[in-house]
């Protein structure tokens, strides 16, 4: 007769509990999407990592400019040969140590930009749901007002922002290309927070653990996270290839990462800036499909995961 | 003659074998009851036969309707009988009308789905049916979307639905058991006459023996997807056959409840909680609790009835501390400690720890994250035991006392059965040592047999313990099997209060009244009480 | 090769419709006033009319250095050559808002016009120097409160420039305190047209309704202009051929489209034959030459522009950075200037085609051009050795570190990347800070910016020929461009010797050797470092029968043009 | 009810406001010295001392606000004393008009592409969609995924150049002229040249969104499908293509709108990236212009027409929603 009474409770958010890892594990094995994104991303990840052992072997750093092995007189590359996999780019570089270099930057502002977005959105949606009421009416408007934001034109602002007196960044421009992504994506994990916090409030097993005499504290750390972490985890996933291709966006509208650094969103712009992608398709084919594939592997991923351990997909 | 039969119905799952060979049939204006625990395969069965479930299911065997087989007919040819010939009737009327669609639209669509009638027509016909199964007042309900109705309105539109076409045969699956008492009665009762008026036949599942006994010419008890049982419904309350069949008989509270002889109405006892002109209100409809005052003793179990959205457990909650009144105090042993104002909840940790809950839900009120013994250990904790040795003690002791098994402390909750985890909830509430424990349905989750495990449990907790209860139930066999004394609530006002037997046996208020005379069962009850006491025994 | 235009064999047709694509989505400006970029000057050159011009040429952008009598018939000059009187013709008519005959009182207007506080004229160094009285009326101007219409009409009905009257409606004459060679080609930049007071001073300089209503002194008026979408030029009505030598006017209409974005959508335009020419295409994409080289060899055209990229320093007394300091060493200067691998630069701009690898101040069509590499290495290609050598010297055995300030367009991003990777090779580190280009100025003249050199530089000649004054007697005399906000590129060179020569070489009436002997005594000396001259290059699409280069606009004379119709 | 509605627009309202005062001061922070930007590149240190008194840079921030929601700068002569009503949102340093009005002529562009845009994605995701639904773990399903996955993994920069390459370049070199490469002609002017113009862009914007879309019509589906009501309409003997495309879709509807709502309204903000590639002369591209420029008054306007649309599509979805299911919506 349990089913019934259909109640939305904890159990739902995330119906799997972990001394069922395996049964997790051997169902997410189980999943095609995740072991295809799975692997994908292990090639990404891989290709970040053994960017400079690529570099070291062909000979090839990801700013060295080979202007007269690999470009003609006019400055036009060559296209893909032994020396050069995916032949050149406009300034005689390597196309593929840099797509290589591409992936790291991706991860490298992807990751943390996601983390650090997923630490504070959940933060806030902690708050916002468990505290309810007036705090939550000001969290929201606050988020409504975060989401309100445009995202290119706000970050060319913060980006300008970070010019001290002299003209010089005050921090790593990378940073703020980090930190930009973050405010713009924390609402989202805000927004999920909140909710599930928000339905979780009123429930039994948060009700059972007040008339314990649970503190606060001892409530959301012990009883409400647990069960909101993984439906986050998930939707950090789910957040990270969308983040990836904000980067590579500001990147390519050349406020993001700056030349001669390589980004797949700047290398992609450089090659159609300059027109030489109709000479050498690599250009723009290498970081093109690095960036396609890194995506693809990540959605891929965590559409698998979000199949199996969140099948009450939230948008 | 035979309208609809099942022969050898065989139903998987993937690999869960759901239905294993299940034969019936049903004759024109008859009535086929199928009983059996939840799980046994009773809606698989009908849903299999007609095709209404999902690809991922087998379905093996012959079902003949009106002589025809349609197992494995076309779509085509299922979509032409369902609704014409055999009409449906589900279980929870909310969830199984659309949401966005009007009454009168989906009614119509009935109609519409199998026979070519204009617009004007059309409406006539759904206002036809309307007042048929009783709706007042149905031209202006035409309109009218799903959520403004009340459940019994809303289960009246699926039977019309279901009569639009005055099928052959309707299957109603457990139509009532969403229902409170009152409105399932109603609803039984239209059942019942619109059977006799177009001389349908009628397949009528339920759990609950005492639901069917009405109503039902032959009876098909189900388990785990056999058929244990099958003949006619005299025989199955009278000379049940099978020991399975006994025992949901037994556990059947069939007719107006039998106070347990053993319960007598202590004369007096301290007073340990008072409400008084307790009141309540969620934003601009009428209050959900007006000027409500009682009292409970020490050791006293007090049972709250009332239909759904009367106001139960909001009383529950103000009590348990987990909401604050808009009028009137709550005090426990002459403290108050709930009443109006933004600073009117101060609740002191020994009164956190004497007034704790069981709720509805087992399985919601325990987090599926963490192991029954860190579940068990938190109430200690809280109040500052913090030896490993002594939680260990204490959390073991307490799950002896429940009559589990010590080895379930390294599981999670969902590793549990529906009782198990019930025992664990109430092992947690008192492992404080309460004084009084609110029990919000604490059983109406469970079934039939493992509620009256639960209920005997309560029992015996309260004799060795001295604990108090405030038991909230919608079941007033339950509530009478209980408790000492009763309050009755409609709609935030209390109607009633006494002693369980006075009450039950002659009832002062109309609504009580009512309340009791909606008890099902009750037309064979006088020929069962002889099972029921062999039951017993 | 078409590389030099060929020469038509028949007269040029009449009518049709020249569509240009424009990479930038607006025009940077659109009044005489304001106008001061080769691009603006192209389009300006169909709606303004000068007293003098120049005529266009089918063969080279050099060849485009004789002035011709455009809106003056004739002029007589005193002996002293201070003052010029000069006679209008008298078929010549407005077109647009108002289609009145042109009279010199409209030149006056349009010289008044040019210290408006509210905007004004881009070169405005030029006619302090030029023109009598000027500075003086220019300081009054300056009082009156900006955004008041009212006011500045006021202003203008009720002052007068001493240097400049209009006798009576066909004569003008214009009065400088000195001589100058080239005060007739300092009239021909389009500053100095026609505007009738009557509708210029309803609007605000160069605002969007001032470009709506544009009155036209030129063979063509605006019939729409939508930024970001479309300008549409039209033949006036009233324009007489025969009143000018300069303008053939060939075709009815000029569309110049602000939809493409980015370098490539604007060749693909010219490709796919959406468009006939591109304007702020600075550079066309390498590979876009190569195409064009290759399969469309009679729609391409190079010249040889004057236009010179080079790397300057962060000269101004504020700038006290180590690496600031450093470059006030010569050594040093020539350290990065041996870093510097000319051959690879030249190659980056799509080859010899595209450039040609510069070691002198004064680029190939200026005046007093005499080729000349104060320190030469083999096939331009640097030498990182000499390079540390002089490093070491100059007190930097180690290498030394420089912050680099760069403009972040396609070529400038490639010039950046490009010195860096060679200068490191020379021990010279460079630190690439990106500036968004349209801030580029605004950084590069703020004192407190942090930068000590700068990639970002370029020059391109306001004339060519006699232009020299732009460079050795402008942005390195130190007595016409002090340093201080103003001095384009911050280049703060001080050097009497120079100044000498220059105050010498503007009364005289042969400057060229003046200003030969001037290049080589500056070029050695390194005030800044030339990179490499670039070569015009114009893609086209195969709708053109006549082709002409304007020597003011650098590319295409838009109004010497015809196509096929 | 209406309280609940005057809430609603109360709170729009706030949040508008909010982003006013916020991007104002984040951009006039950060275009640290508009004067000199603006000021002619070899100007003087006066006339740009002369510029920033125009732009009244030197007056203090309340002031600055007043005046920029109010009076135009000096530079632009609005009549003094005499207050703008509405508010004129600032005037560009650049283009010399209040920015209301450049909006106003830009967006008309935007809009086109964005409802345009919905318009194709929403038909093409919710039929694919409901097809993948409907053949559930069939072919059609794992192909429909396969091209929505293909399709929300490519970048908008990227698709736009892909698309605008073959589609407009390579078919024009073989001398189709189907697509023109970019521009705009008003819907009023000629529907089908507008069309035709817009035709690249929309479909560039709809790859991404198809992609996403499609698959959330077919989880909220497969989610309404598994409902009791579906059951009961199949048992009612309605038809399956009435069951998938009125009965489940019409309950699936509600989070694709709500997503719709959010996605048109970034879109209608501003879709920078497709309008650049594309040279749609719309607000993104203007907005993204004045960023680069310093043109403040134009980046805080443009914030705020983000923002409005923003708060709009996200009003109308709500109200939508409400309007469609209040229980569900509450
Ligand atoms: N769609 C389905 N997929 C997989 N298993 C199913 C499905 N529907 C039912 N089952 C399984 O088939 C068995 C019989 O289910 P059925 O719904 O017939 O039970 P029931 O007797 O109607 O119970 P209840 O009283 O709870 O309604 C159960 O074990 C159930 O888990
Ligand atoms: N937090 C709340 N906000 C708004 N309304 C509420 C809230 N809690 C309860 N109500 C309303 O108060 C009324 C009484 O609810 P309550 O839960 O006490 O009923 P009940 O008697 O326990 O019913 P049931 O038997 O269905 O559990 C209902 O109409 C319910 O909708
Ligand atoms: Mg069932
Ligand atoms: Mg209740």
């Amino acid at each position: 007769m349990s089913d019934r009474i259909h109640v939305v409770t904890a159990a739902e958010v995330f119906p799997a509990p972990p001394s069922m890892l395996s049964l997790v594990l051997g169902n997410l094995w189980r999943e095609k999407a995740v072991r295809i994104g799975g692997a994908l991303v292990v090639l990404v990840i891989l290709a970040a990592l053994l960017a400079p052992a690529v570099a070291w072997l062909l000979g090839h750093g990801p700013t060295d400019q080979f202007r007269d092995t690999a470009m003609d007189e006019m400055g036009l590359p060559i296209g893909p040969s032994l020396a050069f996999p995916l032949g050149a780019d406009g300034n005689g570089r390597d196309v593929f140590v840099r797509t290589l270099y591409g992936a790291r930057i991706s991860l490298l502002v992807g990751i943390p930009a996601t983390t650090v977005a997923m630490i504070i959105g959940t933060a806030i949606g902690l708050v916002s749901g468990f505290f309810a009421g007036r705090v939550d009416r000001i969290i929201s408007q606050a988020i409504d007002v975060a989401l309100s934001f445009p995202f290119v034109v706000t970050a060319l602002s913060l980006l300008s922002l970070n010019r001290g007196g002299t003209g010089e960044p005050i921090i790593p421009p990378v940073l703020v290309v980090i930190l930009i992504i973050a405010l713009f994506s924390w609402t989202y994990f805000a927004r999920l927070t909140r909710g599930l916090v928000l339905a979780m409030r009123t429930s039994p097993m948060v009700e059972a653990a007040r008339t314990i005499g649970a503190s606060r504290r001892r409530i959301i750390l012990l009883e409400i996270l647990p069960n909101i972490l993984p439906v986050v985890f998930v939707y950090w996933a789910v957040q990270l290839p969308a983040n990836i291709i904000a980067e590579a966006t500001l990147s390519f509208l050349g406020v993001g990462i700056q030349a001669p650094m390589p980004s797949w969103g700047n290398m992609i712009a450089e090659a159609q800036r300059t027109s030489l992608y109709q000479d050498q398709p690599w250009f723009l084919a290498g970081p093109g499909l690095a960036l396609f594939l890194a995506v693809a592997a990540f959605n891929t991923l965590s559409a698998g995961l979000r199949n199996v351990l969140d099948p009450h997909h939230r948008t | 003659m035979t309208v609809f039969s099942v022969n050898d119905l065989r139903i998987r799952f993937g690999d869960i074998q759901a239905v294993r060979g299940v034969s019936f049939g049903v004759e024109a204006g008859k009535t086929l009851a199928i009983v059996g625990e939840s799980g046994s395969g009773k809606s698989a069965s009908v849903l299999g036969a007609t095709g209404l479930l999902p690809q991922s299911a087998t379905v093996e065997g012959s079902v003949l309707h009106r002589g025809r087989e349609i197992l494995g007919a076309s779509r085509k040819a299922l979509r032409a009988i369902r609704g014409a010939e055999i009409g449906f009737v589900f279980q929870d009327p909310l969830s199984n009308l659309h949401p966005l669609k009007t009454i009168g639209q989906q009614i119509g669509e009935a109609i519409t789905a199998h026979r070519r009638v204009g617009g004007r027509q059309r409406e006539e016909q759904v206002l036809a049916l309307l007042d048929d199964v009783g709706i007042g007042n149905p031209t202006s309900r035409l309109k009218d979307y799903p959520r403004h109705l009340s459940g019994g309105m809303r289960q009246r539109v699926m039977i019309a639905m279901a009569m639009a076409l005055t099928p052959a045969l309707i299957i109603a699956d457990e139509p009532t058991t969403a229902l409170d008492v009152t409105v399932q009665a109603a609803i039984l009762d239209l059942l019942k006459k619109l059977q006799e008026r177009h001389g349908t036949a009628l397949i009528f599942i339920s759990h609950d023996l005492a639901v069917v006994s009405d109503i039902a010419d032959d009876v098909v008890v189900m388990r785990d997807g056999y058929v244990v049982e099958k003949a006619p419904a005299t025989d199955i309350y009278l000379r049940p056959q099978q020991s399975y069949t006994r025992e949901l008989l037994g556990a059947a509270r069939l007719g107006r409840p039998q106070r347990a002889a053993s319960i007598s109405a202590e004369p007096h006892r301290p007073e340990l909680l008072s409400v008084s002109n307790l009141g309540r209100s969620f934003g601009t409809t009428r209050p959900v609790l007006d000027n409500v005052s009682f009292s409970i003793g020490k050791g006293e179990i007090l049972g709250l009835v009332g239909e759904s959205g009367s106001g139960k457990s909001t009383i529950g909650r103000l009590i348990a501390g987990l909401d604050r009144p808009d009028a009137g105090m709550i005090s426990f042993q002459g403290k108050i400690y709930a009443q109006p104002g933004p600073t009117g909840l101060r609740i002191a940790p020994d009164l956190r720890a004497a007034i704790q809950v069981v709720f509805q839900d087992p399985y919601a009120s325990l987090n599926p994250r963490r192991r029954i013994e860190a579940i068990l250990a938190d109430p200690f904790i809280i109040y500052g035991e913090s030896d490993k040795a002594v939680l260990r003690e204490r959390v073991r002791h307490l799950v002896n006392d429940m009559e589990l098994p010590a080895d379930i402390l390294q599981r999670y909750p969902s590793e549990l059965s529906g009782g198990q985890r019930q025992r664990i909830a109430i092992a947690r509430a008192i492992a404080l040592k309460p004084s009084l424990i609110v029990a919000d349905e604490p059983v109406s989750a469970l079934d039939i047999t493992t509620q009256a495990k639960i209920l005997a449990l309560l029992g015996r907790l309260r004799d060795r313990l001295g604990v108090s209860f405030l038991f909230i139930s919608h079941d007033l066999g339950v509530v009478s099997e209980l408790c000492d004394r009763v309050i009755v609530l409609e709609k935030g006002h209390i109607v009633e209060s006494g002693p369980t037997g006075r009450v039950f046996d002659r009832p002062e208020h109309a609504y009580t009244r009512q309340l009791i005379a909606s008890i099902p069962g009750q037309r064979r009850a006088p020929s069962l009480s002889g099972i029921r006491e062999a039951a017993h025994v | 090769t078409a590389l030099t235009a060929p020469a038509m064999a028949e007269e040029p047709k009449f009518g049709g419709t020249l569509r240009i694509a424009s990479l930038q989505p607006d025009l940077d400006a659109f009044d005489p006033l304001t106008g001061y970029s080769v691009d603006s000057w192209e389009i300006l050159r169909a709606v303004t009319r000068q007293l003098v011009t120049y005529p266009g040429a089918t063969t080279d952008i050099k060849d485009d250095t004789n002035l011709v009598p455009d809106l003056a018939k004739s002029w007589d000059v005193t002996p002293d050559g201070k003052t010029y009187t000069f006679h209008l013709k008298d078929d010549v008519f407005f077109s647009g808002p108002t289609d009145r005959k042109i009279v010199a009182a409209d030149f006056v207007y349009g010289i008044k016009r040019f210290c408006d506080p509210n905007k004004q004229v881009a070169a405005i160094n030029y006619f302090n120097l030029a023109i009598s009285g000027f500075v003086d009326y220019c300081k009054e101007f300056a009082k009156v409160p900006t955004g008041d219409l009212a006011a500045t009409k006021a202003f203008i009905d009720s002052h007068e420039i001493s240097g400049v009257s209009a006798p009576d409606a066909a004569t003008l004459v214009i009065k400088s305190d000195t001589k100058n060679y080239d005060f007739l080609n300092i009239l021909s930049m389009n500053f100095v047209s026609p505007v009738p007071s009557e509708i210029a001073s309803r609007y605000f300089p160069d605002s969007a309704e001032f470009r709506k209503n544009f009155p036209s002194s030129g063979p063509y008026y605006v019939e729409s202009y939508q930024d970001g979408q479309k300008l549409v030029l039209k033949k006036a009505k009233n324009f007489k051929p025969e009143s000018d030598q300069a303008r053939k006017a060939y075709v009815d209409e000029i569309q110049v489209d602000f939809t493409a974005n980015g370098e490539d959508s604007v060749v693909q335009k010219i490709e796919a034959g959406e468009a006939d020419l591109s304007l702020y295409l600075e550079v066309p994409p390498r590979s876009a030459i190569r195409r064009f080289q290759n399969d469309r060899d009679s729609q391409i055209y190079a010249s040889n522009s004057g236009s010179a990229n080079f790397i300057t320093f962060n000269a101004r007394p504020e700038a006290q950075s180590e690496g600031a300091n450093a470059l006030r060493k010569p050594e040093v200067r020539q350290a990065l200037t041996y870093a510097v691998n000319r051959a690879h630069l030249v190659q980056s701009q799509g080859g010899p085609v595209a450039a040609v690898p510069l070691s002198q101040i004064i680029t190939s069509t200026i005046l007093g051009h005499e080729p000349f590499d104060p320190y030469p290495t083999d096939g331009n290609k640097g030498d990182p050795e000499k390079a540390k050598a002089l490093l070491a010297k100059a007190g930097y055995p180690n290498g030394l570190k420089l912050d680099a300030a760069y403009r972040t367009t396609a070529q400038f991003e490639t010039i950046a990347v490009t010195v860096k990777e060679d200068a490191a090779a020379a021990g010279i580190e460079l630190n690439l800070i990106a500036v968004p280009a349209t801030q580029w100025y605004a950084f590069i003249q703020d004192p407190s910016s942090r930068w000590d050199i700068s990639l970002g530089s370029q020059f391109s000649p306001d004339w060519q020929g006699p232009s020299t004054r732009m460079l050795l007697g402008g942005w390195l005399n130190s007595d016409a461009s002090p340093c201080g906000t103003g001095n384009v590129h911050s280049i703060c060179y001080s050097n009497p010797e120079l100044n000498k020569l220059a105050a010498e070489a503007f009364p005289s009436d042969n400057p060229g050797p003046i200003w030969a002997k001037a290049d080589k005594l500056v070029s050695t000396d390194l005030p800044w470092i030339p990179l490499f001259e670039k070569r015009k290059i114009a893609l086209t699409s195969d709708r053109i029968t006549h082709w002409a280069w304007s020597s003011l606009a650098v590319q295409a004379d838009i109004t010497n043009i015809a196509v096929k119709n | 009810m209406t309280k609940r509605l005057l809430s609603i627009v109360l709170r729009a309202t706030s949040t508008l406001l909010i982003v006013l005062v916020l991007s104002f001061f984040i951009t006039r922070i950060a275009y640290r010295n508009p004067a000199a930007m603006l000021a002619p590149r070899n100007a003087t240190q006066q006339t740009i001392d002369a510029v920033a008194r125009a732009l009244r840079l030197d007056e203090p921030w309340y002031l600055q606000l007043w005046y920029y929601l109010f009076r135009g700068p000096d530079i632009q002569g609005a009549p003094m004393g005499l207050a703008h009503w509405p508010p004129a949102l600032g005037y560009s340093f650049r283009k010399q008009a209040p920015v209301t009005d450049l909006i106003l002529a830009k967006a008309p562009v935007t809009l086109s592409l964005a409802l345009g845009a919905v318009v194709i994605w929403m038909s093409i995701a919710i039929v694919s969609g409901v097809v993948a639904a409907r053949w559930q773990g069939k072919f059609i399903d794992h192909a429909l995924a396969f091209f929505a996955y293909v399709g929300l993994s490519i970048p908008t920069f990227l698709s736009g150049i892909l698309i605008s390459f073959f589609l407009f370049f390579q078919l024009s070199t073989i001398g189709i002229h189907w697509f023109p490469s970019s521009g705009y002609v008003p819907l009023v002017e000629d529907p089908f040249e507008w069309a035709r113009h817009l035709a690249l862009p929309w479909l560039t914007l709809a790859i991404a969104e198809i992609g996403i879309f499609q698959r959330v019509v077919r989880a909220s589906m497969l989610d309404v499908l598994g409902q009791d009501y579906i059951r009961t309409a199949r048992a009612k003997g309605v038809s399956e293509n009435r069951v998938y495309f009125d009965h489940a879709l019409k309950a699936a509807l509600n989070p694709i709108l709500t997503l719709g709502g959010l996605e048109l309204a970034v879109i209608m903000g501003g879709a920078i990236v497709t309008e650049t590639v594309f040279g749609l002369d719309g607000v993104g591209r203007m907005a993204i212009a004045a960023a680069l420029d310093g043109d403040f008054p134009v980046v805080i306007g443009t914030t705020i027409f983000a923002a409005a649309a923003f708060v709009l599509c996200t009003l109308t979805v709500d109200l939508l929603a409400e309007w469609r299911d209040p229980v569900a919506a509450g």
